[in-house]
């Protein structure tokens, strides 16, 4: 049997909804992969969601939402854009980032909705399964998906992107535009940092652990954990454990 | 010109923050002006101190928390010198305060913005080994603890001002510009570290686990990234060999660095080895140096033990290169040892032990403030007073000047602040208002009636216990006559609703549930001090910093505590009673004893100020030790100056001086002393009275027994060499002059460094050198302590053809006499068994304490003497010059061997400190005292032995027999007597057993 | 296990030891601040008293605190060599040495009075120390010496 | 502390009813095993398949399902939500549960009709969604809609034309309507204007005719020499404060419309600016009423300060001004020469083209400029590098007129800050919708008209005065305004997660979502729209989208990936 991909879909209740009913009546046919979830707008759609769809099996994530400009909100695609970008940043450091798409689908555009739909299904065919979906699942990558859900939930990462369209295109606090460069440099940064916090943090979960056991495991320079010891410490979510030789071992709060 | 009674000090490391309370308790204003956001300076980042291994933050926050609240100080942060004009007596200086960007006055530093900022940024005060968020305090327990936004990382996303519950975060505050107007300033910018440039031959910057010293002292901090634990950055692994290098940057005539000998680096060093071995006992330290330069008190002695307590390796070679195992990181070391063979070894980790450079914003300084700084950018000073800046009314103190320790800083602050009090001290008292308090609302015998005030702290404390319900329970407790809860307690406006409350509900005792009394107890106690009640009847209830904060996921049990620590505190305001500071008189006088140079300053000083001044002299003439010495390294006219002093000294109405003169008693205390003087030929009596002690007795020079000195007449000494030199220049016979250093140092009978011996030899190699180029001169040494830019003389030797040689310790020269010649046999390092001729052997004899006038004289004054037999101060960091004994201090080389213009430096500083006292017409000694019930007392004397303070004596009562008392002046409320009392007859106010059980026994 | 263990052993798993802190002002006073400066959690038996110096602290107090059902006493003060009033913690350090002696003579396990020092620096250090002696007490179960007077 | 302090529910018993839709849906995939398979599902209690669920017939058997099974939860298989929702929610609701305790599953629009050649896919996908449904259900909350009364009340801010035309409007429909200027006469930019384009009308006739008007309404109160000093509220019920002299007016608003024009320009250190011999049109308009202008040599230069880095914009208005003034001068006096300077001449419409026409007819000079070598003013002359014959030329004058363009009003920044609503770059405010809503805000009841959103002519502020009293009065002519109960709300026992760091304010598109006294965030329901932007992005995950919340949507993917 061919594969099947299992494609979750976000559509914004006012445009792409619309949109994909309107490819109903019209009988556009397209591939049956898709099972969709309504929410008001795109920018309802909180990243954990792409995140946790994948984690219970989706080969492939779309959100869909009114064309730039059309919001029923007047900005929620703005934010979803954003928000998707992060999504994508964070996907991309295990690879699977082209298992997501964003698209804007206005409600008069049945036949793009199909359109966009098949592509997306041919697309997430041609990949083949997700590492993380179908029966058998890489648990290696689960894991880090599951990291990648922590860091993306985490106070810092919420508050840098639903920061960043007031701060870089309106005016921040000091009633400056905040230069686009900087932000993405923090931005990123963060990306890959929260994301390597929280590996380590999940790993602790398991079992204390010591820095070089940890960068060994998790394949990250082992400075760079202890740096990471050091922050996650002042946040009260690991401690010193005990030392084991001359290596001391670090343990989940 | 009318003269200002203002000090601006610029700097408010440990040396600006001395300098601001010598000035402040005196009776001055201070503008303290800091560039970064929170004073303490480098100290505040140092773990430990050597060569106590003091906690540096123990002994520092409570002096930088005594500075942030003066009444007299006004402190200033994130600042710069933007223009300075005037003169000595009358500046003006345009300083700009840059913006915060946070309310001081509103931030209760809880560092709710710092913990949501999501921009990650380096840690500076952690030397990058851990991140800050932008918005950021420097340190928990920094002074003043104000969060500032560093504009340079902050994006401006506004969490912090949407988070901060007390409303402090302004992103539109502005700079500000102010003019300020002084009679004197004092330049404290400290040092900054040299940093290796980005290629360099130790790999820093490249190799993970090199790392400098300061950087190391973070490792090292309790409060550091790793938490005290040591650590190699690479991996997080206890390192095992641990390298230090010494003189990165130091002593280096590469150009990479600076030719001066920083000072400090011997001693810190040998210091961070023994503490990482103490924190870590895996941690086995190996130190490279050149020579170990352990020249201060007792600097030695710490050494000795680094090697035989810590098994601290050292070994003299200066490593050539280093690099790195890619796969473990270690570092390979290739070296050249005495033996001239070269070695390598793997070790985990490096440490640098870099030197110190001047401030980087130095020249800006200069130009400023119009000084000129020296060759080597640090600012340049008299040549006898050290704190004096080529600029009148502007000193610079601690490391502006030249690299130095945190004593030698202290004691420079003091000396500063000394030299700025003989300018203004006749304005002293003219820019301070005193606030007028209501009279005391009359307590005593009424039933308790407590207030309680609980504090939500924002979300601080409201967020985990709950608030509400410990103000219900507050309220059910005896005597409790209202209870209350406010968002923040410390606000401006509920000062305003405590005193409403004390005058509504006629409260007299009242509570605050909140954060640390340690930090805000003095502001409540300031208010129910306005509102009439005696500021000791209140106490606080800690519920926050150790309650919600430690309790934080366990809410229920956190607010079982906060009402257990409410219950306790009303239990035992239940039993408080107002207590009185009781005021001594001063009798505005001073003695002096010793007249040398030391002596002569400090008299000098003190008549400046039109303070009678008895100078007391066991010599039949003054001068002292300097009466030996012609000049100085650095080619300072010591005759001439001497000479000068003493005419000053002798024409001045203010010093009344007694020569061969000898004290009978001194009786009294701080404030008012009382002393009899035998003097002159005939041993006339004399009585005089006076507030403060100086001590500067001196010491003598060692009279070797050793190297047939005594016997042979070309043995002889370096001051008698001098001496020769000086006068007749009668050498001409002798071609080959061998030097010995270290005759009477550094030995069993003094383990310790006579830190002048070194220059002095070097002195006058110099001068031989100078007026008989063609003479041989040899010096046999162990280190050569050339410390500070002396190091350019030492080099400059070298260049002049002085042969240095070096001998073991353990092997040290053999001299022969051979008939009319001298032969002198010396086991050199890298050269090997040497015999030579000599037709002159100079002995550099170290100084020694005249060990039984000084133990006469320390019995007289309740002051302790060291094993050395020199005088013991209070503290070896931060009190160099006081004792604990108050009103009683010590300068010179009755401290230990030091030169002429430290000596001089701690003869104003010593002025400085008694003037802390003398500016006063009465002392207000601190409240919390012991005291005894003589009924109970059984005059046992236990608790004499326990006084840190001398403050107990044992007197004959007519009723009760042998009793002890506690001078109130004295007794600094510690309570080690009533600890110890066996008949429980002492108790401390303030913190009284009965008030004590009553916080034990709980639950009534 | 009976039954009647089992009630017991969940009964004194319930119980949570009242332990009293005796700090000295300037050090272990300021370490219990850092740490809460810090965030670093400890459990929440301990009611903390300040004193001026640990040379303050009276034997009687420790005494006290047992006869009065405390189950537990900490005392901390300055390192050596680090105290404020140069060197009130040494003479505690003799009178607590005493007292331990003493205490183990009446028969109070050496557990329940812990003597430590903990710097201004040092929060995690007192955390560790607190954990440790709840962890202490608590294995020592509640202190029926003395009878409570609550 | 932050217990969740859930009321004890009662166990979910859902009803699961699968449309045929004729043979729409049935015709395609086995209905009755999609309700079978539903009937498997957690908490389903009941399954039914109708053959259109949305007749009598199927709403009746819904009914009867609540009725017999004691359904405390519906779904319903069929079309689109988009379209039968209301029905289905209203159904349930007459049988007593709440409307908001359904769902929608859509297996007809998103199914069957566009997978019509695998039907097994389908019907594979069918039972996928059913579940997917059937979680969400499960999670469902009741929800009330929420009523707000309406003020029947406008506040005109600005009494210039628009404002005027607007304010008389809404009078003039019945609705007492308050009138707030700043000035101490109506009329705005109108007092200071000569004749008007294209019909060389004066203005006094106009203006004087709108205040007869404005002043002879009984339900128009007009305040002179006031300003607004603070609004409170949200639409129909807005609390105003009015400070006029030293006197504060408190007001019940129903709807806002923001009028308040623009500001002259001054332009300072623009060639040579004087206000002499160098003046602007308006400073010539005052000349040519008063009759004081007699200068022969007249030279006008257009875009002055406009069209450049700091002010991008074109101030619509200045062109036509320049040709009235013009041609009003040649009129009077023909032999005055008048050259206009231009960067690019807008006469938009056949009535403006026409009237450039006529003034290139009179004789009037025009000359066009390139802004980078602008006209350089000497003393008595101008140079200026003409491009047609490559070269410069000398124009003499005796005045020179600069067309400057209208500027926002400083005051504009505060009033936004008090509406919440938003400003453009310039300082003009900014509507919801370019094209679609130009006189509205995001912000309900407040509304926009005039030069206050950009400069326009008299015509065009006429024309806005009356569209956005239309838009306030739909708005005022209900008693009550019903709004969307599936709203944002941070719930009390997520107040403690709040940090309050505020990011959901900046990203709320309504200003929805402020900070009370005690600094707690509050979220105006009659504001909020629901587009759960805030809840996305909630740094702590406090925030709850009523309907569409976390765990509901959670629980869909959950659902989604067969658990």
């Amino acid at each position: 049997m061919s594969f099947e991909p299992k494609i979750l879909g976000f559509l914004c209740n006012w445009c792409s909804y619309a949109g994909a009913d309107l490819a109903g009546v019209s009988r556009v046919q397209y591939p049956p992969n898709i099972r969709v979830i309504r929410v008001m707008c795109s920018g309802r759609v909180d990243p954990a969601f792409i995140f946790k769809g994948f984690e219970v099996g989706a080969d492939g994530v779309i959100v869909m939402g009114c064309h730039i400009g059309d919001c029923h909100y007047l900005e929620g695609n703005y934010e979803a854009e954003k928000k998707f970008a992060m999504v994508q940043k964070f996907l991309k450091l295990i690879g699977m980032d082209n298992r997501i798409r964003l698209e804007w689908v206005s409600a008069s555009e049945g036949a793009r909705y199909g359109a966009v739909v098949t592509e997306f299904t041919e697309h997430i065919k041609s990949l083949g399964p997700a590492p993380t979906g179908s029966d058998n699942p890489d648990q290696t990558m689960l894991t880090k998906l599951k990291a990648i859900k922590v860091a993306a939930s985490g106070e810092r990462m919420r508050e840098l992107v639903g920061r960043q369209r007031k701060i870089t295109e309106e005016e921040n606090v000091y009633g400056e535009k905040t230069d686009m460069e900087t932000f993405l440099k923090i931005f990123n940064s963060a990306i890959v940092e929260e994301f390597e916090r929280a590996q380590i943090l999940i790993s602790l979960g398991e079992d204390r652990k010591s820095v070089k056991a940890l960068a060994v495991e998790l394949q990250i320079d082992p400075s760079i954990v202890l740096g990471h010891m050091t922050i996650l410490k002042a946040r009260g979510q690991v401690d010193f454990g005990e030392i084991v030789g001359i290596t001391p071992m670090f343990q989940r709060i | 010109m009318e003269k200002v009674g203002a000090v601006m000090i610029v700097g408010a490391g440990i040396g600006g923050s001395q300098a601001a309370l010598d000035l402040g308790d005196s009776g001055l204003k201070v503008f303290l002006i800091e560039s970064s956001t929170s004073i303490g300076g480098v100290m505040a980042q140092l773990d430990k101190t050597f060569p106590t291994n003091d906690c540096a933050m123990c002994i520092v926050s409570p002096k930088l928390v005594e500075t942030g609240r003066h009444q007299n100080i006004d402190l200033n942060i994130n600042c710069e010198i933007l223009k300075v004009s005037g003169q000595a007596g009358n500046f003006t200086v345009k300083v700009k305060k840059n913006s915060l960007y946070i309310n001081p006055d509103k931030c209760t530093g809880c560092g709710v913005c710092g913990r949501n900022c999501p921009v990650e940024a380096i840690d500076l005060f952690n030397e990058g080994l851990a991140k800050y968020a932008a918005t950021s305090v420097k340190y928990p327990q920094a002074v003043p603890l104000v969060y500032a936004i560093n504009k340079d990382y902050c994006i401006g996303c506004g969490v912090c001002a949407g988070v901060c519950k007390a409303k402090a975060v302004e992103y539109d505050r502005k700079d500000e510009i102010i003019d300020i107007n002084v009679g004197a300033i004092i330049l404290a910018p400290g040092f900054d570290e040299y940093l290796p440039p980005e290629v360099n031959k130790y790999g820093f910057g490249k190799f993970k686990n090199v790392v400098t010293s300061i950087e190391f002292e973070r490792i090292l901090s309790a409060s550091g990234p790793y938490a005290g634990r040591v650590l190699r950055p690479s991996d997080g692994d206890i390192p095992q060999k641990v390298a230090f290098l010494q003189c990165v940057g130091s002593r280096d005539y590469t150009g990479e660095g600076q030719p001066y000998c920083s000072s400090v680096c011997c001693m810190y060093t040998a210091k961070e080895a023994v503490i990482a071995h103490e924190h870590q006992h895996e941690v086995k330290p190996t130190i490279f140096s050149m020579d170990i330069r352990a020249y201060g008190k007792d600097f030695d002695k710490y050494i000795i033990r680094a090697q035989e307590e810590y098994g601290v390796r050292y070994i003299r070679s200066r490593i050539s290169s280093i690099d790195e195992d890619h796969k473990t990181k270690d570092l390979i070391l290739r070296y050249e040892n005495e033996d001239e063979e070269v070695i390598e070894e793997v070790y985990n980790m490096v440490v640098l032990g870099v030197g110190l450079n001047p401030p980087r914003d130095a020249q800006h300084l200069a130009d400023k403030f119009g000084i000129k700084l020296n060759p080597y950018g640090f600012a340049e000073t008299d040549i006898f007073n050290p704190v004096q800046t080529t600029k009148p009314g502007i000193f610079a103190c601690g490391a502006f000047s030249q690299p130095k320790d945190i004593p030698e800083t202290v004691t420079q602050a003091s000396a500063a602040a000394g030299c700025v009090d003989q300018i203004l001290f006749s304005e002293r008292g003219k820019l301070i208002t005193e606030k007028t308090l209501p009279p005391e609302i009359f307590v005593a015998g009424q039933p308790p009636r407590i207030g309680v005030f609980i504090c939500h702290c924002g979300i601080n404390i409201g967020g985990y216990v709950d608030v509400p319900e410990v103000t219900r329970y507050a309220a059910t407790l005896p005597n409790v006559v209202m209870s209350d809860r406010n968002l923040y307690t410390c606000s401006a406006d509920t000062q305003g609703i405590i005193k409403e409350k004390i005058e509504e509900y006629h409260l007299n005792r009242v509570i605050v549930a909140s954060c640390t009394p340690r930090t805000h107890e003095p502001l409540f106690q300031e208010t129910i001090r306005e509102a009439g009640l005696n500021r000791y009847l209140f106490q606080m209830a800690n519920i926050r910093d150790q309650c919600s904060w430690v309790h934080m996921n366990q809410p229920e049990k956190a607010t079982e505590k906060a009402k257990d620590l409410v219950r306790m505190a009303v239990n035992k305001a239940r039993r408080i009673a107002p207590i009185d500071r009781i005021k001594l008189g001063v009798t505005k006088k001073a003695m002096v004893i010793g007249g040398g140079i030391t002596g002569m300053v400090a008299a000098l000083n003190f008549a400046s100020q039109e303070i009678e001044t008895h100078l007391v002299q066991n010599e039949s003439k003054l001068g002292g030790f300097a009466n030996h010495i012609y000049h100085t390294l650095e080619g300072g006219d010591v005759q001439a100056y001497l000479s000068n002093l003493i005419e000053k000294i002798n024409s001045n109405k203010f010093i009344h001086v007694y020569l061969d003169a000898e004290i009978e008693t001194i009786n009294g205390y701080i404030g008012n002393f009382k002393t009899t003087v035998l003097h002159g030929p005939n041993k006339d009596r004399v009585e005089f009275e006076h507030g403060v002690v100086v001590v500067a007795t001196g010491a003598k020079e060692y009279k070797p027994k050793e190297y047939l000195y005594g016997q042979n007449k070309n043995v002889i000494l370096q001051s008698e060499f001098e001496k020769i030199l000086n006068t007749n220049g009668a050498i001409k016979d002798k071609n080959t002059i061998v030097m010995i250093q270290c005759v009477g140092s550094r030995n069993d009978d003094h383990p310790y460094c006579s830190k002048m011996c070194c220059a002095e030899a070097i002195k006058n190699a110099l001068l031989v050198k100078k007026l008989h180029p063609e003479k041989e001169i040899i010096i046999l040494f162990r280190d050569i302590r050339t410390y500070g830019f002396k190091e350019t003389y030492y080099r400059k030797a070298r260049e002049a053809g002085v042969i240095f040689l070096r001998f073991d310790e353990n092997y040290p020269p053999e001299v022969t006499v051979n008939g009319s010649s001298l032969k002198v046999d010396v086991k050199a390092k890298k050269v090997g068994n040497l015999l030579i001729p000599t037709d002159l052997l100079v002995l550099s004899a170290g100084i020694v304490a005249p060990h039984e006038e000084n133990e006469e004289l320390g019995k007289m004054l309740k002051v302790p003497l060291n094993d050395d037999n020199f005088f013991l101060e209070a503290h070896v960091k931060l009190r160099p010059v006081d004792f604990a004994t108050e009103g009683v201090f010590v300068a010179g080389l009755a401290h230990c061997p030091k030169t002429i213009e430290d000596s001089i430096s701690q003869a104003n500083a010593a002025v400085s400190r008694a003037c802390t006292i003398l500016s006063k017409d009465e002392i207000e000694a601190e409240g919390k005292i012991a005291s005894v019930d003589p009924s109970r007392c059984s005059g046992c004397g236990m608790c004499i032995d326990n006084c840190a303070y001398n403050a107990i004596e044992l007197i004959e009562d007519r009723r009760f027999g042998t009793v002890a008392v506690i001078n109130q002046a004295l007794c600094k409320g510690c309570g080690a007597c009533s600890g110890n009392c066996r008949c429980a007859a002492i108790d401390v106010a303030g913190f009284t057993s009965e008030q004590i059980y009553a916080m034990i026994t709980g639950r009534l | 296990m009976t039954e009647q263990a089992i009630e017991k052993q969940t009964e004194s798993e319930k119980w949570e030891p009242k332990i009293i802190a005796f700090l000295c002002n300037w050090c272990s006073y300021a370490g219990a601040d850092l740490a809460g400066v810090s965030r670093i959690q400890y459990p929440p038996n301990i009611r903390i008293v300040r004193v001026p110096c640990s040379g303050r602290i009276n034997a009687y107090f420790i005494i006290k605190s047992l006869t009065d059902g405390w189950d537990g006493v900490v005392v901390s003060g300055c390192h050596p060599g680090d105290c404020h009033y140069i060197s009130g913690n040494l003479v505690a350090r003799r009178r607590f040495a005493i007292l331990k002696e003493l205490l183990e003579f009446f028969g109070i396990e050496p557990g329940r009075v812990n003597f430590m020092w903990a710097s201004a620096a040092e929060g995690e250090r007192f955390a560790v120390l607190i954990r440790k002696a709840t962890e202490i007490v608590k294995k020592l179960g509640p202190n029926k010496k003395f009878e409570k007077k609550w | 502390m932050a217990k969740k302090e859930k009321k004890e529910e009662e166990e979910p018993r859902i009803g699961v009813f699968i449309c045929h839709c004729g043979s729409n849906i049935g015709g395609f995939i086995d209905c009755k095993e999609v309700a079978e398979r539903a009937k498997k599902l957690p908490h389903v209690v009941f399954t039914q398949d109708n053959l259109y669920t949305c007749s009598e017939t199927g709403l009746a058997a819904i009914k009867k399902g609540i009725r017999e099974h004691n359904l405390n939860r519906v779904v319903v298989a069929s079309c689109t939500p988009r379209t039968h929702e209301p029905l289905f929610r209203a159904c349930i609701e007459e049988e007593g549960l709440n409307p908001y305790l359904f769902n929608f599953v859509n297996i007809r629009d998103q199914d069957t009709w566009v997978h019509q050649k695998v039907p097994d896919k389908a019907f594979i996908k069918a039972n996928d969604v059913v579940r997917m449904g059937v979680a969400k259900a499960e999670k469902l909350e009741p929800l009330d809609k929420i009523i707000v009364d309406v003020t029947p009340t406008a506040l005109v801010i600005g009494g210039g034309v628009a404002g005027m035309t607007a304010a008389l409007n809404l009078s003039n429909q019945g609705f007492e309507t308050h009138l707030v200027e700043k000035d101490n006469r109506l009329g705005g930019r109108l007092n200071g204007l000569y004749k008007l384009f294209p019909k060389d009308q004066e203005s006094s006739e106009l203006l004087d005719a709108l205040k007869k008007k404005v002043e002879n309404n009984p339900r128009l109160k007009v305040y002179t020499s006031a300003t607004v000093k603070n609004i409170e509220g949200f639409v129909g019920n807005y609390e105003i404060e009015v400070e006029q002299g030293k006197n504060i007016i408190p007001l019940k608003i129903g709807c806002i419309i923001v009028a308040v024009g623009t500001s002259l320009f001054t332009p300072e250190g623009y060639y040579g600016y004087d206000g002499e011999k160098r003046i602007t049109q308006s400073q010539l308009e005052v000349k040519l009423k008063s009759g004081t202008l007699n200068e022969n040599e007249i030279v006008m230069i257009q875009c002055v300060g406009a069209r450049i880095e700091e002010r991008k914009y074109c101030s619509n208005v200045c062109c036509m001004t320049a040709l009235k003034n013009a041609l009003i001068i040649k009129e009077k006096n023909p032999n005055t020469h008048i050259t206009i300077l231009f960067r690019d001449l807008y006469t938009p419409g056949s009535y403006y083209e026409e009237y450039y026409r006529k003034a290139r007819e009179k004789g009037i000079v025009f000359i066009y400029y390139n802004p980078e070598k602008a006209p350089k003013v000497e003393k008595d002359t101008i140079k200026v590098f003409n491009e047609y014959i490559g070269e410069e030329i000398s124009i003499p004058y005796d005045l020179l007129v600069l067309s400057v363009p209208l500027v926002a009003n400083a005051e504009n920044k505060a009033l936004a800050q008090m509406l919440k609503v938003p400003l453009e770059e310039n300082g003009f405010f900014l509507e919801a919708h370019v094209k679609l809503r130009p006189m509205d805000f995001a912000t309900d009841g407040v509304y926009l008209s005039g030069s206050a959103k950009w400069p326009v002519d008299i015509t065009e502020s006429i024309t806005q005065g009356y569209a956005a009293a239309s838009r306030a009065s739909t708005i005022l002519s209900h008693n009550t305004l019903e709004v969307e109960g599936a709203t944002s709300s941070l719930p009390e026992y997520n107040k403690a997660l709040c940090t309050g760091c505020e990011v959901c304010i900046t990203v709320c598109p309504y200003k929805a979502i402020s900070k009370n006294e005690d600094d707690e965030i509050v979220i105006t329901q009659v504001l909020c729209k629901g587009c759960g932007v805030c809840g996305a992005t909630c740094s702590n995950h406090a925030i709850v989208i009523r309907h569409f919340t976390d765990e509901q949507i959670m629980a869909e993917i959950d659902a989604f990936g067969g658990k």
